[in-house]
């Protein structure tokens, strides 16, 4: 397999990760530091390397900065950059940083940069913001898929090491529901890089892969524990494809429940903190074991060991089983000091000192053997409550997480090798201790000293703990060095929180699905591909569409909403009523319950009549408006407005249930069983009589505010005589698989009295010249019905009903906003619709804003809508609606503009 | 008066679903009568009712599933009227549409954005319950090992059937 | 994502539910006083610790019920 | 207090920065008296500190923070900063705030990196566009910037926005507030501690007030700690998320609720994102830190709850709209993901008040947006301690509006938040 990085061919092997076909080649030197720009080699062999970070361009969009190359595989072309640098690797000019390092220690940038104001935004911060930031953001948008599944099972085993293997061939064995994931490309963890365990792992694994009860996840990290044992898994599903088939999500997005939780998560091996510890070609001893053994890589020719524990010797050895020279096994438990290293783009001497004596030993590969930390961030994650173990220099599980048990290395469960306690520190010179943030044992000391004490401030101040890595590596040492700083023991300094994810997740992949029209259902209308055809300019209202005017050949939407206006006016419109939310409201006692939700009086109304109603919430603003119609002494048909639909069903349920369980009521959402079609205008009745299979709809029969069921060419429908366009008006609703027929059918008639479509824009526009108000629009959840205009609606002789009481409280009284119109000078000037308005033009209080203007279709004039403090005492008045520069005076006038008598509304 | 008109009924009843393209493992059910019924009940069209909580039961051709305490919805051959009853009965047969998601990848493909346990064990057979599907709600019955009835609001069809084909792209469709 | 312990429904994701708020709010009558109706619009418990709550299973049986949880945890307390 | 500046930065940098001291004292328990005590070492109760001394010269004031200063919201938080509220009283209140992030590094000595990069919030439909309308239009007549951007504008102004038609929610406009902006959360709350504790106040650390003492009278008489007990007779609750807890003590009951709220960061990379850009209707609120990290913000749980965690589902629901919004961004990679506990007020606004208890002051209530307050806010709450009345400013912001219903609902009026 070939591959570039930074331009250059290489070959790889297949399986190699990134990191092991570089060291392969020779190649040591893989990135910057994120703040000295230092250069730098792997550190580790897998998810927790923090040194290491590239960028895999798999072209145009595709292109991902700041994967870790010990995690990456290499597939066959594949195009590899380093980041962070300028213009290469070899020589950054962002290393100048490192010069300066004496003057940038940690917080540096609180201290100054502070002179002249405003100079920080401008002068310093684009600086200083160049300087970091890692590798490159995308700059296309993402061309690949990412898919989520739910999943549950009775134990989900987390990591495939030896441990997870057992744990998860036990419970297959026992007939469970089992999901084991790990986060490298094979299954094995630990036993990959050892040999003789090969026969065994093959073995466990074919009977597992062969039992079709579990289910085998690799590349697959288990980034997050949640509440209730849900876990999230993400598993990256092609991204190690040459040329992976489109239909393949590049990952997934997995939400495990699981009965059990089996975290079998291993452990993460310490760096030690000596001076000059971050050169390329120093890294963790089980890291060169991993390239040596595992990869064939060898990552140096000549090695010296350097070790806190008993692990050294092994990895001492099967590096020099593998051919590695191994120049000397440093022991630091027999009194060795590391002084320093050498080496520019990679290590070529490391000196130590035993008891004053000092040597300088040649090598290309130093292996830091500092013991092990058990990976308890998912039990951390899962409110476990770990404690400090000494020996092995770590916290390990303590306190029982109900449901999950954790086993093998990441419970502390490790041989007596790898026991090593906190590895002494040598701060002098620059030891590092988290790599990527460039924080040294120097910048943690000198934190303490500027009175950052508790741990959570050091790693605020510092940035320790918190790059790419999430301190995997390095937390343990930096507790140890406050500790030490602060004389006090690691358990009473403690751990920072442990976040998900466990490693960084693909934003695609939380995403999952959600794109475009995924991203929230579109809903549409049955007539909706009518009005496409129609040339319908569409508007978003919650999750629907509507079609907000038809524009003809050259109009703009203006002259298109004159047109449509004038012509409900003067013959008749038709418009789809769909969007608003219906509820059949049904029992022996719903009237009563309609009395208790609306401030309407609604026992007297007569089956087959209908009445504006109007609906507060217990705040005593209100919520929602429609018209209700009684179709029944025990049957109520009641409109909502289109985004209220939902809320208003959800609010009623409540009361049904825990407020008044005594009613024999119930709710159905009808919302979507009818299809509905507004016709409005002087021949609304001529249009639809032919349709109304010989109902009578004549004025005397039905009259304004009536209802009646009956049949539309044969089909089932209830006929509203209903207007919100202050025109003869009816409302037709049909069963909504027939609403495109019924649209068609109506749309002849329409056209053969002269008449067409609607949009919302025009509905707005004849509502406004009546003085409708728009529930959001004139209102906003701090009006009362008397505010705008309403206080007629409630039903006086009611003991009760929701909101009531709030319109007596103290703060309702005194001066309020109330709904009026306003007249420009100019009948051609239309106002802005939120301009605020104050008594003159030197005054700045406001004493309230345009709710609605429009360019008054069919009254001769512009028009708006408003509410005004105390606006039914000024009418008549002359207020000043004030515009950038400018103000324009108006005249407060009644709302209504159209036909105040409402004679039209009777015809 | 013009000619008298063609009735409706003549004319295509038209779903939101009509025009779009299918999608392996799942068909349309076709038009049925729906009926929302509430209240305290114990038949429909001399059917009992099924008190089991989130369970159906079959009566030939007529399926009632068990929604909520004191609610049902009834799924039956679409030319069968509506019966009244005690309590509240609502026709909502152009309400909802149905999917059936058939095959051995149907729970796979439903747990692409629906959080229930759809193994035999935890959703057996006759099994029905609401529930949701990425951003919509739907109710789901199992009316076999492999075959699933799923209702959705009408408004909602579309979405739910394109994220089940973009969860089903993977398995070889588009 | 929490398992919600719906009594009729059994154990369910929480994405199926809709939250109630502090259970046992008396609603008073219109007479109420400015401060006793104040208190129940808006005075809440808002404890750390056990908190009895309503739920409604809105996308499954469609019941409201309480649950008392302890707040700190998170965990419902039988 | 050792001046910050360059010219000592660089000094130390040659002697290998032993001369830096500690930024704040820190006594290691309380003293006896105080004549004021702050229940809460966040952003909000640091600044009342620093205000009580600075301006009204009452030194002898502890900070009381359960566990490090800057832990609560103050140190979760979004850091987005913006004065364009709709309701005068709002307007006023946070833009008073506004005017002291201007030269507050300079007044600490502290550079808390305030950088008014601008915050667009985006609208999506005709309804948001009326809204959006309706801010401008009020801000503009109360002398508080913002304007209203083109589709084209906002894109030019934040050009890896998508606005376009493959968006589910296209972008029809944008409300831009240049002023607005963000600056560094932890440095504001150890600007406030540091520049305090030199005139005198004493910041106590992992110490939780457990109790508040009253004398027969009723009023304040000083406050149980863990570290003892403290007299005093003035006692400001600034507890974020653990307002009610305290007030309990006192038997104050208050219109809150406490809800998790998460954030999010991803890995950093270079410049990408100039500005913050919020949307309220699909809830996405994104801005790039100094560091190169996208810092973004989630939604609420929808249960009360304590525990500084939240749903897997908010924040996937919050990544579906940043995707959205920037499909570009899909590649780039969560890398730690928290919760705060944030105190919802009914009305989704503050409460800055004096309570029915002598002596006992409350600041609370700021929810989801209050970081950008903390210097207003502690200047007006430090006034009406020492005052024993609320300043002109922090007056509407009062108990007592929940009992009459006089609210300055924000929430209702326009649905916006942080
Ligand atoms: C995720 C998230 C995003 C946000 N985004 C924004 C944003 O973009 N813009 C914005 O303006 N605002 C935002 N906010 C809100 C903002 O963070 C807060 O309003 C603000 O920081 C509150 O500051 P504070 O000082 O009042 O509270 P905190 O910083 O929470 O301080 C309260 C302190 O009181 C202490 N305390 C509690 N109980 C006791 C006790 N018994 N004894 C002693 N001490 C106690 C706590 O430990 C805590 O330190 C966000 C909040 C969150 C959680
Ligand atoms: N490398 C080590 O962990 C280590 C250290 C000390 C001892 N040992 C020895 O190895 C054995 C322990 O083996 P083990 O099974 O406990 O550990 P292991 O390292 O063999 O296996 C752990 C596995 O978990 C995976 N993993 C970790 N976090 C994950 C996550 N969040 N999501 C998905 N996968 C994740 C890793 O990729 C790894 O394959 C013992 O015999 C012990 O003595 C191993
Ligand atoms: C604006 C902002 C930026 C942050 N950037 C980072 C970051 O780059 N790396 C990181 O690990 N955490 C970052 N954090 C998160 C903190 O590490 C931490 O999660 C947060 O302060 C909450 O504390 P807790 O997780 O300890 O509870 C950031 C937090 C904020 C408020
Ligand atoms: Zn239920």
């Amino acid at each position: 397999m070939k591959f570039t990085f930074d331009g250059r061919p290489y070959e790889a092997r297949r399986g190699d990760t990134l990191a092991a076909a570089l060291i392969r080649n020779g190649v040591h030197l893989m990135g910057r530091s994120f703040k000295y720009h230092r250069p730098r080699g792997v550190l580790a062999a897998g998810a927790e390397e923090p040194n290491a970070l590239v960028e895999i361009d798999r072209g145009g969009a595709r292109r991902t900065p700041n994967l870790r190359a010990t995690v990456v595989e290499v597939f066959d072309g594949m195009v590899a950059r380093s980041q962070n640098r300028t213009p290469s690797l070899r020589f950054d000019v962002g290393a100048v940083n490192d010069l300066l390092a004496p003057f940038l220690p940690p917080g540096f940038y609180y201290k100054t940069f502070m002179w002249p104001i405003g100079a920080w935004a401008k002068l310093y911060e684009p600086l200083i913001r160049r300087a970091a930031g890692l590798g490159r953001a995308p700059d296309l948008p993402d061309t690949d898929r990412y898919t989520q599944r739910f999943a549950h099972c009775d134990v989900l085993v987390i990591g495939a090491g030896p441990a997870g293997l057992a744990a998860a061939a036990e419970a297959a064995a026992a007939g469970m529901r089992v999901m084991l994931c790990d986060e490298q490309a094979e299954f094995g963890g630990s036993l990959l890089s050892d040999p003789a365990a090969a026969a065994g792992l093959h073995e466990t694994l074919a009977a597992l892969f062969a039992n079709p009860r579990a289910t085998m996840l690799c590349r697959t990290t288990a980034f997050g524990i949640y509440g209730d044992n849900l876990v999230g898994l993400a598993e990256r599903v092609t991204d190690h494809l040459p040329d992976p088939d489109p239909a393949l999500p590049r990952e997934r997005l997995w939400q495990v429940r699981a009965k059990r939780i089996v975290v079998a998560a291993g452990a993460i091996e310490r760096p030690l903190v000596f001076p000059g510890n971050d050169r390329p070609g120093i890294m963790l001893g089980d890291a060169a074991r991993i390239f040596a053994t595992r990869y064939g890589a060898n990552p140096g020719r000549n090695a010296v060991v350097v070790t806190a524990c008993d692990t050294g010797a092994d990895v001492a050895r099967d590096l020099a089983a593998s051919g590695v020279r191994i120049a000397r096994v440093i022991d630091l438990r027999e009194g060795f000091r590391v002084t320093g290293t050498s080496g520019r783009l990679r290590v070529s001497f490391i000196g130590i000192e035993r008891g004053g004596a000092r040597e300088k030993i040649p090598c290309d590969l130093v292996a830091m053997c500092g013991g092990w930390t058990p990976s308890i961030h998912l039990y951390s994650q899962a409110r476990g409550k770990p404690r400090f173990d000494a020996a092995l220099g770590a916290f390990v599980p303590d306190t029982e997480v109900s449901n999950l048990i954790c086993v093998g290395a990441c419970a502390g469960d490790m041989p007596g090798a790898y026991r090593a306690g906190i590895a002494p520190v040598s701060s002098e010179g620059r030891a590092f201790v988290d790599f990527q943030n460039d924080v040294t044992a120097k910048d943690l000391e000198l934190a303490t000293r500027e009175g950052f004490r508790s741990i959570e401030h050091v790693k605020r101040y510092t940035t320790t703990g918190m790059a790419t890595d999430q301190g995997k590596t390095s937390n343990i040492n930096a507790l140890g060095i406050v500790a030490g700083a602060l004389g006090a023991t690691i358990p009473e300094i403690g751990l920072t929180t442990f976040r998900t994810p466990y490693t960084p997740v693909t934003f695609g992949t939380l995403a999952g699905h959600s794109r475009g029209d995924l991203f929230d259902p579109v809903r549409t209308t049955p007539m909706h591909q009518l009005a496409v055809a129609a040339g319908a300019v569409f508007e978003d209202v919650g999750t629907w569409k509507r079609a907000r005017y038809f524009p003809r050949a050259a109009e703009d939407m203006h002259m298109a909403v004159a047109r449509e206006c004038r012509m409900v006016r003067d013959s008749v419109g038709m418009f789809d009523a769909t969007t608003l939310g219906e509820i059949e409201v049904v029992g022996a006692d719903a009237a009563e319950f309609m009395n208790r939700v609306y401030i309407n009086a609604w026992t007297r109304l007569a089956p087959g009549r209908c009445r504006y109603g109007v609906m507060l919430g217990e705040n005593g603003f209100v919520m929602d408006d429609g018209v209700v119609g009684r179709l029944a002494p025990d049957r109520f048909h009641v409109t909502t407005t289109t985004g209220g639909a939902a809320r208003v069903l959800a609010a009623m349920e409540d009361y049904r249930q825990t407020e008044w369980p005594e009613l024999r009521v119930w709710l159905t959402s009808v919302s979507e069983q009818w299809a509905v079609i507004a016709v409005q205008g002087p021949r609304a009745r001529e249009a639809l009589l032919p349709l109304v299979d010989g109902l009578d709809i004549s004025a005397a029969v039905m009259p304004h505010m009536s209802v009646v069921e009956g049949t539309f060419l044969g089909i089932e429908m209830r006929l509203f005589r209903v207007s919100f366009s202050g025109e003869m008006g009816f409302e037709v609703n049909v069963p909504a698989d027939y609403g495109h027929a019924a649209w068609e059918a109506i749309s002849a008639r329409v056209g053969a009295c002269q008449g067409g479509l609607y949009g919302t824009e025009a509905m707005h526009v004849l509502r406004a010249e009546k003085g409708f108000i728009i529930v959001g629009q004139e209102t906003d959840g701090t009006a009362t019905p008397d505010d705008v205009g309403l206080a007629w609606a409630i039903g006086k002789a009611k003991p009760d009903f929701i909101g009531k009481r709030s319109l007596t409280r103290s703060g309702m009284s005194g001066p309020r906003r109330q709904l009026v119109g306003l007249r420009t000078d100019d009948p051609a000037t239309v106002l802005e619709e939120g301009a605020q308005i104050t008594a003159t033009t030197d005054d700045n209080r406001p004493l309230g804003h345009v709710t609605s203007a429009y360019g008054g279709a069919t009254v001769g004039h512009s028009i708006a809508l408003a509410m005004i403090e105390s606006g039914r005492d000024r009418l008549g008045a002359t207020l000043q609606v004030r515009m950038p520069g400018r103000a324009i005076a108006v005249r407060v006038t009644a709302p209504v503009f159209y036909d105040p008598e409402g004679a039209r509304l009777d015809a | 008066m013009p000619d008298a008109l063609p009735p409706l009924a003549a004319l295509a009843r038209r779903g939101p679903l009509d025009r779009a393209s299918p999608v392996p493992g799942v068909t349309l059910a076709p038009p049925m009568r729906r009926v929302a019924l509430h209240g305290d009940m114990s038949f429909y069209a001399g059917i009992p009712l099924p008190r089991t909580p989130l369970r159906a039961a079959l009566s030939d051709e007529t399926a009632i599933l068990w929604l909520g305490p004191e609610e049902w919805l009834v799924l039956a051959p679409a030319c069968d009227n509506v019966v009244p009853g005690n309590g509240s009965v609502v026709d909502v047969s152009h309400r909802q549409v149905g999917l059936h998601i058939e095959g051995y990848r149907a729970e796979t493909l439903l747990n692409a954005a629906c959080p229930l346990d759809l193994d035999l064990d935890a959703f057996p057979v006759g099994a029905c319950t609401r529930t949701v599907f990425g951003k919509a709600q739907i109710t789901l019955w199992r009316r076999d090992a492999a075959l699933f009835h799923l209702e959705v609001a009408r408004s909602f069809a579309g979405y739910v059937h394109a994220l089940l084909r973009e969860a089903a792209l993977e398995f070889g469709a588009g | 994502m929490k398992l919600i312990p719906c009594p009729i429904c059994g154990e369910r994701a929480e994405i199926e539910f809709a939250y109630g708020g502090q259970a046992g709010l008396v609603r008073p009558p219109p007479t109420a006083t400015e401060a006793a109706w104040g208190a129940y619009l808006y005075s809440r418990e808002n404890p750390k610790g056990a908190l009895r709550e309503r739920w409604r299973h809105i996308h499954g049986c469609g019941r409201f019920f309480n649950l008392t949880r302890d707040t700190v945890t998170d965990k419902f307390i039988p | 207090m050792d001046r910050f500046s360059l010219a000592r930065l660089l000094r130390q940098g040659f002697s290998g920065h032993s001369g830096w001291g500690a930024q704040w004292r820190a006594p290691e328990a309380p003293l006896a008296a105080y004549d004021v005590v702050i229940v809460g070492g966040g952003g909000h109760g640091l600044a009342t500190a620093y205000y009580l001394a600075r301006e009204h010269n009452i030194r002898r004031v502890a900070v009381i923070e359960r566990g490090w200063i800057g832990g609560g919201n103050t140190g979760r938080n979004t850091t987005i900063i913006r004065s364009n509220y709709l309701m005068p009283e709002s307007a006023g209140l946070y833009d008073h705030s506004m005017k002291l992030w201007r030269t507050l590094s300079r007044e600490l000595n502290y550079n808390v990196m305030y950088s008014p990069r601008g915050v667009m919030m985006l609208a999506h439909n005709v309804h948001d566009v009326q809204v959006s309308m309706r801010h401008i239009h009020a801000n503009r007549l109360a002398g508080v910037d913002n304007e209203w951007l083109t589709p084209a504008q906002a894109k030019a102004f934040c050009p890896p926005l998508n606005i376009g038609g493959d968006l589910r929610y296209p972008v029809l406009g944008a409300a831009l507030q240049r002023r607005g902006g963000t600056a560094r959360h932890d440095a504001v709350a150890w600007g406030f501690a540091r520049a305090a504790s030199a005139l005198g106040v004493d910041i106590i650390q992992n110490c939780a007030v457990t109790g508040l003492a009253r004398d027969a009278a009723g009023a304040i008489s000083g406050v149980e700690t863990t570290r003892g007990n403290i007299a005093t007779r003035k006692v400001g609750v600034v507890a974020a998320g653990h307002t009610s807890v305290v007030m309990g003590m006192a038997g104050v009951r208050l219109p809150l609720e406490s809800y998790p709220l998460q954030a999010l960061v991803s890995e950093p990379v270079k410049p990408a994102f100039p500005c913050v850009v919020m949307s309220n209707t699909i809830h996405a609120y994104i801005s790039q830190s100094d560091k190169g990290e996208m810092v973004i913000g989630a939604g609420t749980d929808a249960y009360v709850s304590y525990s500084q965690t939240g749903g897997l589902h908010i924040a996937t629901q919050t990544l579906d709209a940043i995707c959205e919004l920037v499909p570009q961004f899909r590649r780039l990679r969560m890398l730690r993901n928290w919760g705060g506990i944030v105190d919802l007020s009914p009305d989704r606004s503050p409460i800055l008040s004096k309570t029915d208890v002598p002596g006992l002051y409350v600041n609370c209530g700021w929810g989801t947006g209050g970081f950008k307050a903390t210097p207003g806010s502690g200047n007006l709450f430090a006034h009406t301690v020492a005052h024993d009345e609320p300043h002109p400013i922090n007056a509407p912001f009062s108990l007592a509006r929940f009992d009459t219903g006089r609210l300055i609902d924000e929430a209702a009026a326009a649905a916006v938040a942080h």
